[in-house]
C-alpha cells in the first residue's frame, strides 16, 4: 500500500498548494504554490502507469510556471517582493461555490454505481498512445496542430503592441526599428 | 487508492480552483483558478484511464486537455496583455463598460 | 484502420487550413497597402472549401478516420454555408481592414475559425469535438481583441475567459463520458452508454453541452456575444456571431442524436433554447446600440435553432430544419452586420433616421434583414422558422412551438425599434455622422448582396431544403 | 304582359335616376318628364290592373328569394290609384316647386317607383327593396329644402322610426326561411307555428311602423316639414297608406296566428282614437291632417286585423284621394299665404273657391258625412269590427265620431269668414310666417284638385253593394260582413251631429294630445338618449384602451401585452400591468448582464448545474 | 392566367421601383398595369365555371417546399374569384383618385403595384405557406403605404401599431397553419388537401387549439372587437388610398380565412366554437356600430362602421357553424351572404374613404364639426356621398342590401340568437344620417365654403365603385351565381 501512501500524500499536497495559490500575496508565490501542485499531480499519474502523460505534465506546467512568473515581471511590471496584493471580491460567495462544487461533485463520485474496469492496460502504454495518435485517434492531433497556430497567430496579435509594419515601415523595407534593442531583424 | 478516492481529491482541486475562478480580481489570478480546474480534469482523467478504461483513448484525452490547457493559457497572457495595455488595468472589475 | 483515413474526405478543411498558412506567409512578406493578395489568397481558398463542400454534398454518408469524423448531409452543409459565410465576412470587412497593420492575420484567423467550425459540425467523436473547439474558439478571442479598442480588450478578455470556463467543463465532461463508456466515439457512446449509470451519463452531457452553448451562444454561455459584439470590429462582430454558430449547432445535434434513449439530452436542449429565444428578446429590448441589440438578436436566434435539436430523431423534420434554419440565419445575420459594417459610426437606433431616403438600397437590405430575422416571408428565415416550429410539433413539443412563435412575437418590437427610424421622414440626419451618410462600399455592396440571397434563398427554399435533406 | 310590370317599375325609376343624376341642368325639363312618366305609369298600372289573370314576373334574386312582382286583384286596386295620385300630385307640384325641380321629380319618381315594388311584391326582399327604398326616399322629400337643419332632421326621424320598424321584415325573413315556409308572401302562413309568429309580429312591426300608427305616429309629425306634394303623395296615398296595404296583404299571415290579428285590430282601433283626439288638438293644418292620417290608418288596420280585407281596400283607396286633395289644398295655401297654422288660414277657402271647395269637399269626406266616400268606407271597417268584439266596435266608433270633429274643425276655420278690421289683421299677420307666400295659386295647382275632390265624393262605391261585393268577389276573400242600412244611418248620424256640435260650440282641444302624446320626447327619452350615451361611452372605452395602448406602444410595452388584456371593460389595469410588466421583464433580463466576469462565471456554473439537476430529475 | 395576373405588377412594381420615370409617366403606367389587370380578371370571370366542391379553377400548381409538401398552388372558386375581382377594382379606382398625385408618385405607384400582387396572390393562393406569405407581405407593404404618404405627425407611430399588431395577429395564424400541417397525416400545407381530409377532425383538444390559433389572427386581421383597436389610427393617419385598400381589401383577407380556411379545414372544432364566432360577431356589430355613431371624425367612423360590417360577415359564418340547430339552405345563405357582404363593402368602403381623402386634399380635416352645407358648392360631392352612405347602410338596390339580407335570412334562420344584430343597421342608418346632416346640409359654412367640387378622376374613381355596388345590387345573380356553390361546399365541410 506504499502507492496508496504516495497518492494520498500527492492528494494533499497538490491541494493544499492548490489552494495555497490564492492565500499568497504575490502573484510570483501564487505561480511556485500552482506549479508544485501540477508536479503533485503529474507525479499521480506517474502512479497510474501514465509514464509518459505525467512526465509532460510536470514538465509542461514546470515551464508554463516559469514563463508565468518572467510574464509577470517583464510585462505587467510586478515585483514579487515587492507587490503583496490582496485582490479578492465575493470571497464569500466564492467559498459557498466552491464548497457546493466539492459537495456536489464528491457527492456525485461516490454514489454513482461506477461500471468495472473494461480490459487491461497495453504493456507499454507510451508505445500503445504512439499508436493510437498514429491511428485512431489521428485525426484529434492533426487537428491540434491548426490549434497550435491559430494560438500563435492570435497571441501574438493580441499581445505584441508593435507589428512588423511598424517595425520595418509600411513596405517592409525599412530597418528596424525598435524601441528597445533585440528582436528578429536587428 | 481507488477511483473514488483519485475522483474526490479531483473534485477537490476543481472546488479550489472554482474559488478562485470566482474570488479573484486580477485576470492571471483568474487563470490560475482555472488552470487547478484544469488539473483536477487532468487527475480525473487519469483515474478513468486507470479504473476504468485502460485505452489508449483516455492518454490522447490527457495529451488533449495538456495542450488545451497551454493552449488557453498562451491566449490568456495574450488577452491580459492586451487588456492591461489598453485600459491600464489588468482587473476584470475594471472592465465592466460592457453590460445590460 | 488506415482503411478510412481518406483525406479526401477533409478537401474542404484542407483548403483552409492550407489558405490559412498561406494568408499568414504571404502577408508577412507585403506591404501594408498591398495585402489585397493576401486577401486574395483568403477569398481563393474560401471559395476552393466552397466548391469542395458542394461537390461533397452528393457523396454517400459515411464516417472517416476511424468513426472520429462523419462526411454527411450535415458536415456538408455545415461547410458550404461556413465557407460561404466567411467569404461574406470577408466581403463586408474590405473597407475596415484595408491597409490594417493586422489584415493578414485576420484572414488567417477567419480561416483557421472556420475551419474549426466544420471541424466542430463533422466530428464524430469527443476529443475531435474538443480539438474543434479549441479550433473554433482560439481565432475567435483573437479575433475580437484586434480591434484594438478598450472595448474590444474588454470583450477579449470576457469571451476568453467565458470560452476557457466552458471549454473547462466540456473537457470535464469528456472526461465522464469517456470513463462511463471507454471510448470516445459517438459510435461507442450510442453502444455503450446505455448500460451506464444513466446520472453520471447525464452530468457528463451537460457538462459537454455547457461547452458547445459557449461556442453557440446560447444560455448559459452567451455573455459574451453582446459584449463581442458591440466591442469587436464589424467583421468580426459578423463572423463570430454566424460561423461558430453553425459547427457548435450541428454539432450539438450530432450529440444529443447519438445518445441511446436512457441518456436523452433533450429536455435539457429544449430548456436552452426557451430560455436563450427569451432572454435574448427581453434583453435586445431596451438597447440602443445597433451592434449590441444585434448581439442580443442573435442570442434569441440560437435559442429558435436550439429548437430541432430539441427533438432531434423524433421528426424527420428535425436535422433538415435545422440546417435550413442555420443557412438562412447566416446570411440574414450577416446582412445585417454588413448595414452596421457599412456605417461604422453610427452606433445609436436613433442616427440610422432618414437612411431611406438617403441610401434606399442598404435601406431595403437592412428591412430585409431585420424583417427576415422576425421571419417575414418571403425571407429565408421565414422558411427556416416555419419548419422548426412545424419540427417541434411535430417532434411532439407543442410548446416548444408555441415559444417560438410567443418570441416572435416580442422580437418583433425591437427589431422594428430600428427599421422606424430608418424610414421616418422629416429632417434628415446631421447629428453623429460626418458628412451625413456615406457608406463603406464594399459593405453596403455586400449587404445588398446578402440581402437578395437572403430573398433568393427563402423563394427558393424548395431547392434548398431538397439539399438538406438529402 | 310580364313586360308591363317591368315597365310599371323601371320606367319611373328609371326617369328619376336619370333626373336625379344630370341634376339642375334638367330642371326645366324635369316636371314635364315627370308627369309624362307619372302618365304612363298610370296607364301601365291600369293595363296591369285590368288584365284577365294576375299578371306575374320572377327572376333570380337573392339566395332563395326571387324577384317576384304581380299584380293580383288586391294591387290591381291599389296600383292604379297610387299612380292617379301619383300623377295629379306631380302635376300640382309642376306649378308649386319652383327650385331644384330636377331632384324633386327625380326623387318622386324614384318613390313612385318604389311605391310600385311594394304595391306587386311577392317575396319579402322584393317587399324589402321597394320598402326601404321608398324609406330613403321619403327621408330625402322631406329634407328636400336641405339648408333647413331641422328639415333635414325631421327626415332622418322619419326613416329612423321607419327603419327601426323595417327591422321586423328581416327578422320575418330569417323566420321564414327557418319555419320552413320559404320567403314568397303568399306562403308566409304555412311557415311552421312556432316561426310563424315571429313573421307575423316582424311584418307586424314593420307594417305598424311605416302606418304611423301607435307608437311610431310621430314621425308623421316631424314628417310635415317636407313639401306638400310629398305630403300629399306619401303621407297619404302613397308611402303612410302602404303600411296598412301591406297588413291588408298579410291578413291570412295574421289570422293564422290569432293574436296578430287581434293586436292589429286593437292597435289600429286605438290609434284611430288617439290620433283623432292628436288631431283635434292640432293648430297647424298639415300637423291635423298629418295625425288624421294616422288615425284613418288606425282604420284600416283594424280592417286587416278583422280580415276585412275588402273594407279596408276600399277605405285605402278613398282615403288616398281624400287625403290628397286635403294635403295638396293646405299646400296651396301654404305656398299662397306662407302659412299653415289654422290661425293664418281663416277665410283662405274664400279667397281661392275652387281650392275651398275641393277642401270642402275632402273635409266632409273624412268627416263621413253622407253619401262621401269615407262614410261608407269606414262602415265596411266597423262592420268587420262588430263581427269580431263590441268593445272594438265601439272605440272605432268613437274614433269615427272624432274624425268628423277635427274634420269639421279645419273646415270651419278655413270657410268662416273674418270680415274686415282687427280680426282680418290677425290673420294676416300669420302670413308668411313660415315662408314667403306668392299670393297666388295657379291652374297648375286648381286642376288636379278637382279631380281628387271627385274621388274623394265618390269612392265611396267601393264599399257600397253593387261595386263593394264586385270588389270582394274579385280579391277573392270570404264574404265579409257589410254594413247594415241601421249601422250606415248610425254613423252618417253621428257624423252630423259631431259637425254640428263643432259649428255650435268650438271643437274641444284637448291639450294633453297637442304635442302628438309627447311620443317623440318619450322615443327621444327612452331609446335615442340612451343609445347615444352608450355610444359615447362605448366610444370613450375605446379611446381610452386604445391611446393607453399607443402611448404602451411608445415606451416598449409590447403588443402581446395589449392583447392579454383586451377583453372586457375591466381591463385596463390589467393591460397597464401586463405592458409594465413585459417592460420590467426586459430591464430584468438585462440585469444578469452585469459586466462582471466572476458574475458571468457564477451564474453559468449555476445555470448548468441546473441544467444537469433538471436532466437528472427528468430521466 | 392566375400566376400572371398575380405576378404582373410584381413586375410593373419593380421595373417603377428601379427605372427613374417621370412622375407623369408612373402614374399612367400603374393606371395601366391596373387596368390590365382588371381586363385579365374580367376574363377570368367570363371563362369561369365553378369547379366541383373542393375543386379549383385555373388550377396551377409548382413545387415550392416539397419537404413539407408545400406549393405555390394557386386557383380560384366561388369564394375567391369575386374577391379576386374586387382588388382588381379597388386598386383601379385608386389609380385614378391618384392621377394628379403630387408625393412621390413612382414610389406610391410601385408600393402599390406590389400591394396589388400581395392582394391577388393571397386570394388565389392555395397552399396555407403561400397565402401566409402574401399575408404577411400586405401587411408590410401597407405599413409602408401608412409610414410614408400617411399624414400627420403620428403616421409612423400608427403605421407601426398596425405593424405590430397585424403581425401579431399573422403569427398566430401562423402557428394555427402549423398545427394543421402537423394534423394532417401525410403532412401537407397544401388547402385543397387538408380541406378535404380535415385532419383536425379528430384530434379533439389539439384541433380545438388550432382553431383558436387561426381564429385569434383572422379576428385580427378582420377586425373583431376586442381586437379591432389599430383600425381608427392606422385609418386616420393612412393616406386615402392606403385607407381604401385598407378596407376595401385588406380586411377581406381576415373574412376569407374564415370561410376559405377555418370553416373547411376544421370542421368539429368550428362546430364547437360556433357560438362563440357568433357572440365575436355579434358583439363587433353592435359596438361597432355604436362606437361608430359617438365619432366626430369621419374616418374614424367609417372606420368604425367597417368593424360593424365585418361583424356581419363573422356573425354569419359563426351561425353556418350550428349545424344541429339549422338546416343547410339556411346556413347556405348566411354563407353566401356573408361573401357577398365582403365584396360589397370592400366597393362601398373603399368609396367612403376615398370621399373623405377628399376632404383631406380640400381643407385637411376630417372633422366633420367644421363642415356644414356642402352640398352647396359640391353637389357631386354631396351625391356621391349620399349614394354611399346609404349603399353602406343597407339600402336595398345596393350591394349592401343583397349581403346584409342574406346574412340576416341565414342567420336568424340558425338561431334567433342572431336577432339583436339588427339593430346594427339601425344604428347604421343613423350614424349616416348624421353625417350627411353635418357636412352636407344645413347652411354652408366652415371649411364647405370655397369648396371646390369633386374633379373628373375623382368622381370617376368613386363613382365607378358606387356604380358596381349598385349593379351587384340591382343584378345580383351573377355574382350570387358564383359564390353559392362555393358557399354550399363550404358548409358541407362544416356539417361533415
Amino acid at each position: 500500500m506504499l502507492s496508496d501512501l504516495v497518492f494520498w500524500g500527492l492528494a494533499v499536497v497538490a491541494v493544499l498548494s492548490g489552494a495555497y495559490v490564492f492565500r499568497v500575496d504575490s502573484m510570483a508565490r501564487a505561480t511556485y504554490a500552482l506549479a508544485v501542485s501540477f508536479v503533485a499531480v503529474g507525479a499521480a499519474l506517474l502512479l497510474m502507469r501514465l509514464d509518459y502523460v505525467g512526465l509532460v505534465t510536470v514538465l509542461m506546467m514546470v515551464m508554463e510556471m516559469a514563463v508565468m512568473a518572467v510574464y509577470m515581471v517583464m510585462f505587467m511590471g510586478m515585483n514579487p517582493a515587492l507587490m503583496p496584493m490582496s485582490m479578492v471580491h465575493g470571497n464569500r460567495t466564492a467559498v459557498a461555490a466552491a464548497v457546493t462544487v466539492f459537495v456536489v461533485l464528491g457527492g456525485g463520485v461516490l454514489l454513482v454505481d461506477w461500471p468495472a474496469r473494461r480490459g487491461v492496460p497495453a504493456p507499454d502504454t507510451v508505445a500503445a498512445l504512439g499508436e493510437a495518435l498514429m491511428g485512431s485517434k489521428m485525426l484529434v492531433m492533426m487537428a491540434i496542430s491548426p490549434v497550435m497556430i491559430a494560438t500563435m497567430v492570435a497571441g501574438i496579435a493580441l499581445a505584441a503592441p508593435r507589428g512588423r509594419y511598424d517595425r520595418f515601415g509600411d513596405d517592409l523595407r525599412e530597418r528596424a526599428s525598435d524601441p528597445q534593442p533585440g528582436g528578429v531583424g536587428r | 487508492m481507488s477511483l473514488e478516492a483519485v475522483l474526490l481529491v479531483a473534485a477537490a482541486l476543481f472546488a479550489v480552483g472554482v474559488y478562485g475562478a470566482l474570488s479573484q480580481q486580477v485576470v492571471v489570478m483568474v487563470m490560475m483558478g482555472l488552470e487547478l480546474m484544469v488539473n483536477a480534469v487532468v487527475l480525473a482523467a487519469a483515474a478513468m484511464w486507470w479504473f476504468l478504461a485502460p485505452d489508449p483513448t483516455g492518454q490522447v484525452l490527457l495529451l488533449v486537455v495538456i495542450a488545451a490547457m497551454t493552449v488557453e493559457m498562451a491566449m490568456g497572457f495574450a488577452v491580459a496583455t492586451l487588456l492591461h495595455r489598453s485600459r491600464g488595468s489588468d482587473m476584470t472589475d475594471m472592465a465592466g463598460d460592457l453590460a445590460g | 484502420m488506415g482503411m478510412n483515413e481518406d483525406p479526401l474526405a477533409l478537401l474542404p478543411e484542407i483548403f483552409l487550413l492550407a489558405g490559412a498558412l498561406a494568408v499568414l506567409l504571404t502577408g508577412s512578406f507585403l506591404p501594408r497597402e498591398r495585402q489585397w493578395v493576401a486577401r486574395t489568397v483568403a477569398a481563393a481558398a474560401l471559395l476552393a472549401a466552397t466548391v469542395a463542400a458542394a461537390a461533397a454534398l452528393w457523396d454517400a454518408p459515411r464516417a472517416v478516420w476511424d468513426g472520429t469524423f462523419t462526411v454527411d448531409t450535415a458536415t456538408g452543409v455545415a461547410r458550404l454555408v461556413a465557407s460561404l459565410a466567411c467569404l461574406l465576412v470577408v466581403g463586408l470587412g474590405v473597407d475596415e481592414l484595408a491597409g490594417d497593420p493586422r489584415e493578414s492575420e485576420t484572414y488567417t484567423l477567419l480561416l483557421l475559425g472556420t475551419a474549426g467550425a466544420t471541424v466542430l459540425a463533422g466530428a464524430s467523436d469527443l476529443l475531435v469535438l474538443l480539438a474543434g473547439f479549441l479550433l473554433a474558439s482560439i481565432p475567435v478571442y483573437g479575433l475580437v481583441g484586434l480591434a484594438r479598442t478598450a472595448g474590444a480588450a474588454e470583450a477579449a478578455m470576457k469571451t476568453y475567459l467565458l470560452g476557457a470556463l466552458l471549454g473547462i467543463t466540456l473537457m470535464l465532461g469528456v472526461t465522464v463520458l469517456y470513463g462511463l463508456a471507454g471510448e470516445t466515439t459517438y459510435a461507442a457512446l450510442s453502444a455503450r452508454l446505455g448500460t451506464a449509470p444513466a446520472s453520471a451519463s447525464l452530468v457528463g452531457v451537460a457538462a459537454v453541452l455547457g461547452g458547445l452553448m459557449f461556442k453557440a451562444g446560447a444560455v448559459p454561455g452567451h455573455f459574451w456575444v453582446p459584449d463581442a459584439a458591440q466591442g469587436a470590429g464589424g467583421a468580426a462582430a459578423a463572423f463570430l456571431t454566424s460561423v461558430p454558430k453553425v459547427g457548435a449547432l450541428v454539432a450539438v445535434y450530432r450529440l444529443v442524436d447519438a445518445l441511446p434513449a436512457s441518456v436523452d439530452a433533450r429536455p435539457l436542449v429544449g430548456v436552452l433554447a426557451v430560455a436563450s429565444m427569451t432572454l435574448g428578446n427581453l434583453a435586445a429590448f431596451g438597447q440602443d446600440d445597433p451592434r449590441r441589440l444585434l448581439g442580443w438578436s442573435t442570442v434569441s436566434q440560437v435559442g429558435y435553432l436550439l429548437v430541432p435539436v430539441a427533438v432531434a430523431g423524433r421528426t424527420g423534420l428535425a436535422l433538415p430544419s435545422l440546417l435550413l434554419y442555420l443557412a438562412c440565419y447566416t446570411v440574414t445575420n450577416l446582412t445585417a452586420f454588413a448595414v452596421t459594417s457599412s456605417l461604422p459610426g453610427r452606433r445609436d437606433l436613433a442616427s440610422y433616421r432618414g437612411l431611406a431616403g438617403a441610401r434606399p438600397w442598404l435601406a431595403g437590405a437592412l428591412v430585409v434583414a431585420l424583417l427576415g430575422l422576425v421571419g417575414t416571408p418571403p425571407t429565408a428565415v421565414f422558411a427556416g422558422k416555419v419548419t422548426v416550429t412545424a419540427a417541434a410539433w411535430d417532434g411532439g413539443s407543442p410548446w416548444l412551438a408555441v415559444a417560438v412563435i410567443a418570441n416572435t412575437v416580442v422580437s418583433l418590437f425591437y427589431y422594428l425599434r430600428w427599421v422606424a427610424p430608418v424610414f421616418s421622414r422629416g429632417e434628415p440626419v446631421e447629428r453623429p455622422a460626418p458628412g451625413g451618410f456615406q457608406p463603406r462600399r464594399w459593405a453596403a455592396a455586400s449587404a445588398v448582396a446578402a440581402a437578395a440571397a437572403s430573398v433568393l434563398l427563402g423563394l427558393a427554399a424548395g431547392p434548398a431544403w431538397a439539399l438538406v435533406s438529402q | 304582359m310580364s313586360a308591363v310590370l317591368w315597365l310599371l317599375v323601371l320606367v319611373p325609376a328609371a326617369a328619376g335616376a336619370v333626373l336625379c343624376t344630370v341634376g339642375r341642368r334638367a330642371d326645366r325639363l324635369a316636371p314635364w318628364l315627370s308627369v309624362a312618366t307619372a302618365s304612363a305609369v298610370l296607364v301601365l298600372a291600369a293595363v296591369a290592373g285590368l288584365a284577365t289573370g294576375v299578371p306575374r314576373v320572377e327572376v333570380a334574386f337573392v339566395a332563395d328569394g326571387p324577384f317576384g312582382l304581380a299584380v293580383d286583384p288586391l294591387a290591381a286596386v291599389v296600383a292604379p290609384t297610387v299612380g292617379a295620385v301619383t300623377l295629379l300630385v306631380l302635376l300640382f307640384a309642376a306649378g308649386d316647386i319652383t327650385a331644384d325641380r330636377a331632384r324633386f321629380h327625380g326623387l318622386m319618381l324614384l318613390f313612385t317607383a318604389a311605391v310600385m315594388v311594394t304595391v306587386a311584391a311577392t317575396s319579402l326582399p322584393t317587399l324589402l327593396v321597394g320598402w326601404e327604398v321608398m324609406g330613403a326616399t321619403s327621408y330625402a322629400l322631406i329634407g328636400f329644402w336641405w339648408r333647413d337643419d331641422d328639415r333635414v332632421s325631421a327626415g332622418a326621424t322619419a326613416f329612423l322610426t321607419t327603419r327601426a320598424a323595417d327591422l321586423g321584415l328581416y327578422l320575418a325573413a330569417g323566420a321564414a326561411l327557418a319555419g320552413g315556409a320559404g320567403l314568397g308572401l303568399a306562403e308566409l302562413p304555412a311557415a311552421s307555428p312556432g316561426w310563424r309568429d315571429v313573421v307575423a309580429a316582424g311584418v307586424l312591426v314593420a307594417a305598424l311602423g311605416k302606418a304611423a300608427q301607435l307608437p311610431f305616429s310621430f314621425w308623421l309629425s316631424r314628417a310635415m316639414a317636407g313639401p306638400s306634394p310629398v305630403s300629399a303623395l306619401l303621407h297619404s296615398a302613397a308611402m303612410v297608406a302602404m303600411g296598412g296595404y301591406l297588413l291588408l296583404r298579410s291578413a291570412p299571415l295574421l289570422a293564422a296566428t290569432g293574436w296578430a290579428a287581434t293586436t292589429a285590430s286593437w292597435v289600429g282601433a286605438i290609434t284611430a282614437v288617439l290620433l283623432g283626439a292628436v288631431a283635434l288638438a292640432q293648430r297647424d293644418l298639415k300637423q291635423l291632417l298629418a295625425a288624421s292620417t294616422s288615425a284613418q290608418l288606425g282604420f284600416v288596420v283594424l280592417a286587416a286585423g278583422t280580415s276585412a280585407v275588402a273594407g279596408g281596400t276600399a277605405h285605402l283607396v278613398a282615403h288616398a284621394a281624400t287625403k290628397a286633395v286635403l294635403f295638396l289644398a293646405a299646400g296651396a295655401w301654404l305656398s299662397a299665404l306662407g302659412t299653415k297654422q289654422l290661425a293664418g288660414l281663416r277665410g283662405a277657402a274664400r279667397q281661392w273657391p275652387v281650392v275651398g271647395v275641393a277642401f270642402g269637399v275632402g273635409a266632409l269626406a273624412l268627416a263621413g258625412v253622407v253619401p262621401l266616400s269615407l262614410w261608407a268606407t269606414k262602415d265596411a271597417v266597423l262592420a268587420g269590427a262588430r263581427e269580431q268584439s263590441t268593445a272594438l266596435y265601439v272605440v272605432a266608433l268613437a274614433g269615427a265620431a272624432l274624425s268628423a270633429a277635427y274634420a269639421g274643425k279645419a273646415l270651419l276655420v278655413v270657410w268662416r269668414g273674418v270680415g274686415g278690421g282687427p280680426g282680418r289683421r290677425a290673420v294676416e299677420q300669420e302670413w308668411d310666417s313660415e315662408e314667403r307666400g306668392s299670393r297666388r295659386v295657379g291652374w297648375l295647382e286648381q286642376a288636379p284638385l278637382v279631380v281628387l275632390a271627385a274621388g274623394a265624393a265618390v269612392l265611396g262605391v267601393l264599399a257600397l253593394p253593387p261595386v263593394g261585393d264586385a270588389l270582394q268577389r274579385g280579391l277573392g276573400v270570404p264574404a265579409e260582413p257589410s254594413a247594415g242600412p241601421a249601422e250606415l244611418a248610425l254613423s252618417a248620424v253621428l257624423a252630423l251631429v259631431v259637425l254640428a256640435a263643432v259649428a255650435r260650440w268650438r271643437a274641444p282641444e284637448p291639450a294633453w294630445a297637442l304635442d302628438w302624446l309627447k311620443l317623440e320626447p318619450l322615443t327621444d327619452a327612452v331609446v335615442v338618449r340612451p343609445v347615444l350615451a352608450l355610444a359615447e361611452s362605448l366610444a370613450r372605452f375605446d379611446d381610452h384602451v386604445l391611446d393607453a395602448g399607443v402611448t404602451r406602444v411608445a415606451r416598449g410595452g409590447l403588443a402581446l401585452g395589449r392583447l392579454a388584456g383586451r377583453t372586457d371593460v375591466a381591463v385596463d389595469a390589467a393591460v397597464a400591468a401586463v405592458a409594465a410588466g413585459t417592460r420590467r421583464l426586459g430591464s430584468l433580463a438585462r440585469r444578469p448582464q452585469t459586466g462582471q466576469l466572476h458574475q458571468y462565471y457564477l451564474q453559468t456554473l449555476a445555470v448548468l448545474a441546473a441544467g444537469a439537476v433538471l436532466l437528472l430529475v427528468v430521466t | 392566367m392566375l400566376t400572371l395576373i398575380v405576378v404582373l405588377p410584381l413586375v410593373a412594381a419593380a421595373v417603377l421601383a428601379t427605372v427613374r420615370v417621370s412622375d407623369a409617366a408612373a402614374r399612367w403606367a400603374w393606371l395601366a398595369v391596373t387596368l390590365a389587370e382588371l381586363a385579365a380578371v374580367v376574363g377570368v370571370w367570363l371563362a369561369y365555371e365553378s369547379p366541383d366542391a373542393g375543386a379549383l379553377a385555373f388550377e396551377q400548381q409548382v413545387a415550392w417546399i416539397p419537404g413539407v409538401d408545400s406549393s405555390y398552388h394557386v386557383g380560384v372558386d366561388g369564394l375567391s374569384l369575386p374577391l379576386v375581382a374586387l382588388t382588381a377594382v379597388v386598386f383601379v379606382a385608386c389609380a385614378i383618385y391618384s392621377l394628379h398625385e403630387q408625393q412621390r408618385p413612382r414610389a406610391l405607384a410601385a408600393l402599390f403595384l406590389f400591394l396589388q400582387f400581395t392582394c391577388f396572390g393571397l386570394f388565389v393562393a392555395a397552399d396555407l405557406l403561400v397565402f401566409f406569405v402574401f399575408f404577411d407581405l400586405s401587411i408590410v407593404a401597407m405599413y409602408f403605404v401608412i409610414a410614408g404618404w400617411g399624414h400627420g405627425e403620428r403616421a409612423a407611430r400608427s403605421a407601426l401599431q398596425f405593424f405590430l399588431y397585424t403581425f401579431l395577429g399573422s403569427l398566430a395564424l401562423l402557428l394555427g397553419f402549423i398545427g394543421l400541417y402537423v394534423l394532417a397525416e401525410p403532412h401537407t400545407f397544401d388547402m385543397v388537401r387538408l380541406t378535404a381530409e380535415a385532419p383536425a377532425a379528430t384530434a379533439g383538444v389539439q384541433g380545438g387549439l388550432v382553431l383558436a390559433a387561426v381564429l385569434l389572427g383572422l379576428a385580427v386581421k378582420t377586425p373583431t372587437v376586442p381586437f379591432h383597436t389599430w383600425l381608427p389610427p392606422a385609418h386616420t393617419d393612412a393616406p386615402a388610398v392606403g385607407s381604401a385598400v385598407l378596407a376595401g381589401v385588406l380586411l377581406k383577407m381576415g373574412t376569407y380565412g374564415f370561410v376559405r380556411i377555418a370553416m373547411p379545414m376544421l370542421p368539429s372544432a368550428w362546430r364547437a366554437w360556433a357560438w362563440v364566432v357568433l357572440a365575436v360577431g355579434l358583439v363587433s356589430v353592435l359596438y361597432g356600430a355604436l362606437v361608430a355613431l359617438a365619432q366626430t371624425d369621419l374616418k374614424r367612423m367609417i372606420a368604425y362602421t367597417s368593424v360593424n360590417h365585418m361583424g356581419y360577415v363573422v356573425l354569419a359564418v359563426g351561425a353556418a357553424g350550428l349545424v344541429s340547430r339549422s338546416d343547410a339552405q339556411a346556413r347556405e345563405v348566411a354563407v353566401t351572404g356573408a361573401v357577398t357582404q365582403m365584396v360589397s363593402h370592400g366597393l362601398i368602403t373603399a368609396a367612403l374613404f376615398l370621399l373623405a381623402g377628399v376632404l383631406h386634399r380640400r381643407a385637411g380635416s376630417y372633422d366633420m364639426g367644421s363642415y356644414g352645407g356642402l352640398a352647396g358648392p359640391a353637389p357631386r360631392f354631396a351625391g356621391l356621398f349620399a349614394v354611399g352612405a346609404f349603399a353602406s347602410l343597407g339600402l336595398p338596390a345596393f350591394s349592401g342590401f343583397i349581403a346584409e339580407f342574406q346574412v340576416f335570412a341565414g342567420s336568424v334562420a340558425a338561431t334567433a340568437w342572431a336577432a339583436p344584430a339588427l339593430l346594427g343597421i339601425l344604428v347604421t342608418a343613423a350614424l349616416f344620417l348624421r353625417a350627411m346632416q353635418q357636412l352636407l346640409t344645413g347652411p354652408t359654412r366652415g371649411a364647405s365654403e370655397g369648396f371646390t367640387d369633386l374633379g373628373r378622376t375623382e368622381t370617376t374613381a368613386i363613382g365607378s365603385m358606387l356604380l358596381l355596388s349598385l349593379l351587384v345590387g340591382v343584378v345580383p345573380r351573377p355574382l350570387l351565381g358564383v359564390i353559392e356553390p362555393a358557399a354550399r361546399s363550404v358548409v358541407d365541410a362544416v356539417a361533415r
